[in-house]
């Protein structure tokens, strides 16, 4: 092997094992890991489960609430949700039939919603303004128009 | 000729070398998985049950000292559990109707103790222990609040709970006996029934003849 | 980046804590790939030994088979389920594993391959087929918890582990069986 | 039996001996082309629906009711992502086989052609449901979404097609080794070998996932289906199947690019490991996938992060074993320097210029796809614009550019005809408005994604939306990329048919680099096929094992099948 590539693989390796090391980093010292939540629900009764039979916005603490949130084709219950600015959400989600996904523009909120799967995701608003939450998976006929609001006020 | 001397000599000392290594390793051949040598090992060094403060389904709260002079036949649950728990629990309400009535709650007493005593409030407790028939005085059922308390003693009795992050705990089971002076003196295989209660009964019966 | 400083650099990547602790914290990944892998360190650094020591691998492994038994005693002790809790409690019994299955898994498995007929060859393959499927068979089917500290689930994937890798054994050793590497080499 | 085999070892003779002197075997051609034939049709057809999208995305096209975004979608999805790649591999791959493994035998041609006519029906029977508005599931069919089982159908025969080509590339190379005992592989056929095992590898998780649980599912024979599983094995071959699309590149690039610049291969034995190495590797980094889907822990995650991660490094060594080749060859013509190379290099050569272009955009999308697989990285761009832009980066500019490069000497030779001055002028300027094309497209495409634009989803404003209306700038570009492509497009599909039927007659080489002189000689274990296909197995049972185990042992209650179009 040439010594010029004895370097280059050296960098690509050390490389890969950087990227390693901020995956790991970032995902269990600083709990950034991506939305794994691993609670099941039956799909077929989503409305009798709890929490999901009272979908709704809940204040849980100061500057902290849950949304409780069912996805179904084509859209998002509770829609239209408004929090004040600095608040910590925590999201609780699940879909009442195929596979959404659940996006909100300008934020790092991106997580697949499964039927059967309860998922879970926590943002910080600090910032006021109008955000869109949109569904980034296909759906079905009405996809595009699976969209609602959150207005951090 | 010499060199296959070394060769067979060397497989000698290998296979001895195994032998060695897995007989230390499984305390005599004895105990192939850690709940065995755990078990073992507690019932060597026969702990003592520590001074906490149990919580039960009246809401009455004491200590240990509460059993003075009585066995107490313990196991360790939590009400949300959906696998294990029920079939232990079901497990110990048998054993009690087993042993001769005339100990129960003279004797002996039973006592069901909650891991997860965030949710396992005297009113949860309450209504879980008429789904076993547990009349709440000679069975109880109770929480440890004190979290730090809890801990040392599932320490102690080597319960080893883990949470699985979804409101469910991985855990160990088993049927704990402490005596009359709060240590204890037995770890039973919680799905040998009728080896329990055998056991039980002859302890008691020893104990009330001398 | 030769072979030996490579199984180093990897054998030292592995006992870094972090490292350690986060393969040991998934059951299957403890034993199916820390162990392993391990293993891989020091089967890379043996020729290191196997230079410094000729004599003593050409006295004492002549026809492999010392070697051999000594992986697979070493291999087969931390097949056990208690040895697995152990080395996540005790730090003795740590050190024994990072130690032992480079040492005297890894390296005598490379002195001892070579010098291991055929047959040899497919015995050994042969006995890790059965010892996996029956310890698969087991954790799939135990309805106990074997390891104090892995969940259930963890010990049902570890056993579907163990049959997958016992039959790519067997789809091996078929392959062996049927296709007579001397017609084509 | 003695007879035969004797009979057969005289007609291969016989058969390499006509192949040096007439080029190419006749019947072995025909199948070529007709696999070629079909993938450049399939190119068109998904090309013009792949514009229909772009025209709509950019808000300038409404489509009809009776074809709408969702069905022109999944079309364009399988057509390129299926139909285009997999018949290109196959023809291609094929066609040097015949060539350096001195023609096919009879069974191998009746095997491959027996694929062809499977894939042929595959693909009808695809197509029909999804032209009915009773299939709009996208490529990746991720269930309780239920097509019409026709579709599903149609499914299992396209992978079927695809085995017989396969399993007949195996009994293809089982018979050569036969006959050359102790000889390697040709590095060609090494490669073919290889994406064969993968193919095989990757389609049988999709055939089990639509088999053993989607048709019964959709038949109505069982009630509910298990979501993640179903997902899973998707993915298993999903990912797989574009990184095989990029294997089959990379072989041209190793084999073919060094031969059309006038050097030498790259180390023999450092590229069979870099075949070795993707094969072994490819089917674990398809989790990736699902960051950041429920159900599954981060240890497993960050595990299949490395997984993912682990395929960069056969790929970064193909970077390298590139420019190595470029510098070696120019230095030997007397360029100077570290970039010197540059001034040697064929510019105006089609055969050349359209797969360094290739290579440089996999710079770009590589490095794209490694921050993809990377935990929060990816939360950043899952599902939206920027994973379009970056697919069609690598699959539509690192693969298919390469497929293009190769179709100006592929075709002819396999025609007995010459590229012309012309036709090279013509294929250039195809190269330069394609990658335009492609450039415009795949940068709006990530820049919006990075805004947050979701990925296949039709026009739309939501409900007159401030930030999605800040989008609408950048998916003009989609609009103007996409036409641009669509010209090249059909200039690439009428050079191909014109090299076919039209081109003057001649004779065309098939261009195969020869090893550097003096290179020591490559180990003899690279040709244990049967290791590697073990250790894939091992490896790919490691990875699957964790989640697949956890998701059926703790399954949620099924879901019954949807149709929400």
């Amino acid at each position: 092997m040439h010594r010029s590539e004895k370097i280059w693989l050296t960098l690509s390796f050390g490389m890969i094992m950087v990227f390693m090391i901020f995956a790991g980093y970032q995902a269990f010292a600083l709990e950034m890991g991506p939305p794994s939540h691993g609670e099941r629900i039956d799909p077929q009764k989503v409305d009798q489960t709890a929490p999901f039979d009272q979908p709704g916005i809940k204040q849980i603490g100061e500057n902290e609430y849950e949304v409780v949130m069912t996805l179904q084709i084509f859209s998002f219950t509770p829609s239209d949700i408004e929090v004040p600015a600095g608040s910590t959400v925590h999201f609780t989600l699940t879909s009442k039939d195929v596979v959404h996904g659940f996006q909100v523009a300008g934020t790092n909120i991106n997580a697949m919603v499964m039927p059967g799967y309860v998922q879970k995701i926590t943002q910080k608003f600090d910032k006021a303004g109008e955000y869109l939450v949109l569904c980034n998976e296909y759906c079905g006929a009405g996809h595009q128009l699976m969209g609602t609001t959150i207005t951090v006020k | 000729m010499i060199k296959n001397r070394h060769n067979t000599f060397a497989s000698i000392l290998v296979i001895l070398f195994g032998i060695v290594l897995f007989y230390f390793g499984t305390d005599g051949f004895q105990a192939f998985t850690a709940e065995t040598a755990r078990v073992n090992q507690l019932m060597d060094d026969k702990p003592r049950f520590p001074d906490v403060t149990l919580e039960d389904s009246n809401g009455r709260k004491y200590s240990i000292s509460e059993f003075k002079d009585k066995y107490v036949f313990i196991t360790f649950l939590y009400t949300s559990c959906a696998t294990v728990c029920p079939q232990l629990e079901m497990n110990m309400s048998k054993v009690y109707d087993l042993l001769p009535s005339k100990y129960i709650g003279e004797d002996i007493v039973f006592l069901s103790i909650s891991f997860d005593p965030k949710r396992d409030d005297p009113e949860t407790l309450n209504k879980y222990k008429d789904a076993f028939n547990s009349d709440g005085e000679t069975w109880r059922m109770a929480r440890i609040p004190n979290q730090s308390e809890l801990d040392s003693l599932l320490k102690k009795f080597g319960v080893i709970v883990i949470p699985d992050g979804n409101g469910n705990f991985s855990h160990n089971s088993a049927f704990y006996l402490v005596d009359k002076k709060g240590r204890l003196i037995n770890v039973m295989d919680y799905q040998e029934i009728d080896e329990a209660a055998k056991k039980v009964t002859n302890i008691l019966v020893n104990e009330t003849e001398e | 980046m030769n072979q030996k400083t490579f199984g180093l650099g990897l054998f030292i990547f592995l006992i870094i804590p972090p490292v350690a602790n986060l393969m040991e914290s998934v059951m299957i990944i403890h034993m199916h790939m820390q162990m392993p892998i391990l293993v891989i360190t020091g089967f890379l650094m043996a020729p290191f030994f196997q230079s410094k020591f000729p004599r003593f691998f050409e006295k004492w492994n002549q026809n492999g088979i010392p070697g051999i038994l000594l992986f697979i005693i070493v291999v087969g002790y931390w097949m056990l389920p208690r040895t697995m809790d152990e080395a996540l409690e005790l730090w003795a019994v740590e050190l024994f594993k990072f130690i032992s299955l480079p040492f005297l898994a890894g390296v005598p498995l490379r002195d001892s391959w070579r010098k291991l007929g055929q047959a040899g060859k497919n015995a050994v393959i042969i006995f890790f087929s059965i010892a996996f499927i029956t310890m698969g068979w087991l954790y799939i089917n135990a309805t106990m918890q074997l390891c104090n500290n892995y969940l259930l689930i963890e010990q049902i994937t570890l056993g579907w582990g163990f049959l997958t890798m016992g039959i790519a054994f067997v789809i091996f050793l078929g392959y062996r069986f049927f296709f007579n590497p001397s017609a084509y080499e | 039996m003695e007879t035969v085999i004797s009979h057969k070892g005289n007609s291969s003779v016989l058969k390499e001996k006509a192949n040096k002197i007439l080029g190419v075997n006749l019947q072995d051609a025909k199948i070529s082309k007709s696999y070629l034939s079909v993938a450049f049709i399939a190119l068109l057809i998904g090309g013009t629906l792949g514009l229909l999208q772009g025209l709509n995305r950019a808000g300038l096209l409404e489509l009809p009711s009776w074809l709408n975004y969702y069905q022109v979608l999944t079309a364009h999805g399988l057509l390129l992502v299926v139909v285009f790649s997999a018949t290109f591999t196959i023809g291609y791959f094929y066609a040097g086989m015949s060539h350096t493994l001195g023609g096919l035998l009879p069974k191998v041609r009746m095997m491959v052609w027996i694929g062809f006519w499977l894939k042929i029906i595959g693909v009808v029977l695809v197509v029909i449901p999804v032209l009915m508005n009773k299939a709009s599931v996208m490529y990746t069919f991720y269930p309780p979404m239920a097509a019409d089982p026709m579709f599903y159908f149609g499914l299992v025969f396209v992978v079927l097609g695809v085995w017989m080509a396969c399993f007949g590339g195996f009994i293809q190379v089982a018979n050569w080794r036969k006959n050359h005992k102790g000889q390697h592989l040709p590095i060609f056929s090494f490669f073919a070998t290889g994406v064969f095992v993968l193919l095989v590898g990757a389609t049988a998780f999709v055939a089990v996932e639509v088999i053993f649980m989607i048709i019964p599912w959709s038949l109505g024979w069982v009630d509910t289906i298990n979501v993640m599983v179903a997902r899973t094995l998707f993915w298993a071959f999903g990912h797989t199947a574009v990184n095989i699309w990029y294997l089959t590149a990379v072989s041209a690039w190793y084999v073919i690019v060094p031969k059309v610049i006038g050097g030498k291969r790259w180390s023999d034995l450092l590229t069979r490991i870099v075949v070795i190495a993707l094969v072994i590797m490819n089917i674990t980094g398809g989790f990736h996938h699902q960051i950041v889907d429920p159900g599954i822990s981060e240890s497993v995650k960050y595990m299949h992060v490395f997984m993912s991660l682990a395929i960069g490094f056969p790929s970064l060594m193909t970077a390298y074993a590139m420019f190595a080749v470029f510098e070696k060859t120019a230095r030997k013509q007397g360029g100077k320097g570290l970039i010197g190379w540059y001034k040697k290099m064929p510019w105006s050569d089609v055969r050349f210029l359209a797969p360094f272009i290739a290579m440089l955009a996999f710079i770009p999308a590589g490095a794209g796809g490694i921050a993809q697989t990377t935990n929060q990285l990816d939360q950043v761009v899952h599902n939206s614009m920027w994973i379009v832009g970056h697919f069609h980066l690598t699959l539509g500019m690192s693969v298919a550019m390469t497929f293009f490069g190769i179709s100006y000497w592929l075709v002819p030779y396999l025609s007995k005809r010459v590229l012309t001055k012309g036709m090279n002028q013509f294929g250039v300027v195809t190269t330069v408005i394609w990658t335009i094309g492609m450039i415009t497209m795949s940068g709006a495409m990530h820049t919006v994604g990075l805004l947050g634009s979701p990925r296949r989803t039709s026009y739309s404003t939501y409900f007159e939306n401030a930030t999605a209306l800040s989008w609408d700038p950048y998916l003009i570009f989609l609009a103007i990329g996409g036409t641009l492509l669509m010209v090249a497009a059909i200039m690439q599909v009428y050079a191909v048919f014109n090299l076919m039927f039209f081109a003057p007659k001649g004779e065309t080489e098939f261009p195969i680099a020869e090893v550097e002189e003096g290179e020591a000689k490559t180990p003899y274990w690279t040709e244990r096929w049967g290791i590697w296909i073990v250790l894939m197995i091992i490896v790919v049972a490691m990875a699957y094992v964790i989640p697949l185990t956890d998701f059926i042992v703790n399954a949620p209650p099924g879901s019954p099948p949807f149709k929400t179009w």
